[in-house]
């Protein structure tokens, strides 16, 4: 249940989510990415690749967060996603509102 | 498996941090009485984290003095999970759909629609207070 | 681990060969909440199936009309495990010693010997129909 | 929860017990045993290598085998047994009763 961060060259902040995404730990998330916020950084890339599990708190953190950057004149994408979170995303509609890569590679390739 | 399994029960202290082990129970001993890997996996354990949060959250409102009641009864072609809170309850049909366009960028009021989506059936008491997920068998 | 752990109950029906899905999942849950490995693996696992074998066997005498009743107390220190069948009960103090070499080469009568060694402390209600083992958490 | 026979060419039965040695099936056990004796064996080896669990019924089948075994003359030895079930002979002093090898090869070497 933590957050890793590191800046990839190309200009992207990329988070990778190890183990889970949920109530109990998305408010870490958002402060993290609100800080990259504040940094200057406009690029977020969420990595899901470690992750085990996203609640609905978590898919909702994503959402404002989205938003935020959006706001901000930036963009939040995601990567990573096995079958079951990406089953999530498609139930709830929000593969509409997010940027999907396959994979971190790809995703930070398209930014 | 079983025609007649082993029902289980929980009681699940009001703290998110026990929900993870709790679902673990629950799933493992749902795949033991024969729902599909997958939906043991997924369906089951995205529906059973959800409605343990509420419970948690809104229904007993984080108090530590109250409880969760979990109770998992398996007939030969039904899974059946029983999620209780000691809270007031509520009204399911007053929950808006989060999928329509105005909702969609909202943060919250994804789970009881997640809920819906994964288990084949859901019922609730009269109170609002407990709620029930069917599931079918493999 | 919770001082304030999830507190479990299982009812098993009257069959043996749902013994072993009920003990892996107390056995789970036990390992959860904070036995040792060794303990979850080997003391409490064997101390588990004996007295669900005596409660389906002995207590309910393979009724399938009766049920074996399981619950799992995790206090801070203990972890406490009852087993309660719907028999007319026994006196276990006229449960001789197995091991003494007259008794050694007997085919039965080891299960309560196995129990009392592998679990901190064991208690029967007065009517010897419910037995309660404790063990020691890590 | 199945049990393999072979003969060994030192003359020696030897049982494998998959899984599980239990009230529930014990008494196959002592039909493959009991067999084996009618068949003219007089040397048993039950091999533990692959058994997960023995249960009080489990050890009291083997109790009551190795008697009749040696009522007949033959003996009935163990073989594999991991430490957990090793513990439950010594806490019952039925290490006292059997001759248990380390190994099949070395019980059969020793038979
Ligand atoms: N067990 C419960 N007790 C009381 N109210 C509940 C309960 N479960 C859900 N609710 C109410 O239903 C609303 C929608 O819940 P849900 O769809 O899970 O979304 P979210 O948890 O994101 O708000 C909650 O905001 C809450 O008001
Ligand atoms: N739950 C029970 N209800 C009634 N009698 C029991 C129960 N458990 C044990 N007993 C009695 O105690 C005796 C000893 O049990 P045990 O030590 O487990 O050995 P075994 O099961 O091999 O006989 C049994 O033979 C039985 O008469």
């Amino acid at each position: 249940m933590s957050f890793t961060l590191r800046k990839d060259p190309r200009g992207v902040v990329v988070i990778g989510v190890d183990g889970q995404l949920i109530v109990g730990n998305r408010h870490e998330l958002k402060q993290k990415v609100t800080e990259a916020l504040d940094a200057g950084e406009r690029k977020v890339l969420v990595d899901f690749t470690n992750t085990g599990y996203i609640d609905s708190s978590g898919l909702g953190a994503l959402v404002s967060l989205s938003k935020k950057l959006r706001d901000a004149g930036g963009e939040l994408r995601l990567a990573g996603l096995n079958e079951d979170l990406r089953t999530l995303f498609e139930l709830t509609k929000l593969d509409t509102l997010f940027n999907i890569g396959d994979t971190t590679e790809q995703a930070l390739a398209s930014f | 498996m079983a025609e007649r399994g082993i029902e289980i029960a929980l009681r699940v202290p009001t703290a998110l941090d026990v929900v993870e082990e709790a679902v673990d129970l629950v799933a493992r001993h749902c795949l033991a009485s024969g729902l599909t890997p997958r939906a043991a996996r997924f369906n089951l354990r995205v529906a059973l984290a959800e409605a343990l949060a509420n419970a948690i959250i809104y229904g007993n409102r984080l108090d530590p003095g109250k409880t969760v009641d979990v109770r998992v009864v398996v007939t030969p072609s039904l899974l059946t999970v029983h999620v209780a809170d000691q809270g007031d309850g509520f009204d399911p049909a007053l929950v808006p759909d989060p999928t329509i366009p105005e909702r969609l960028e909202e943060e919250d009021g994804r789970g009881l629609f997640l809920i819906r989506q994964l288990v084949d059936e859901v019922r609730f008491n009269d109170r609002g207070n407990a709620i029930c997920m069917v599931l079918r068998r493999a």
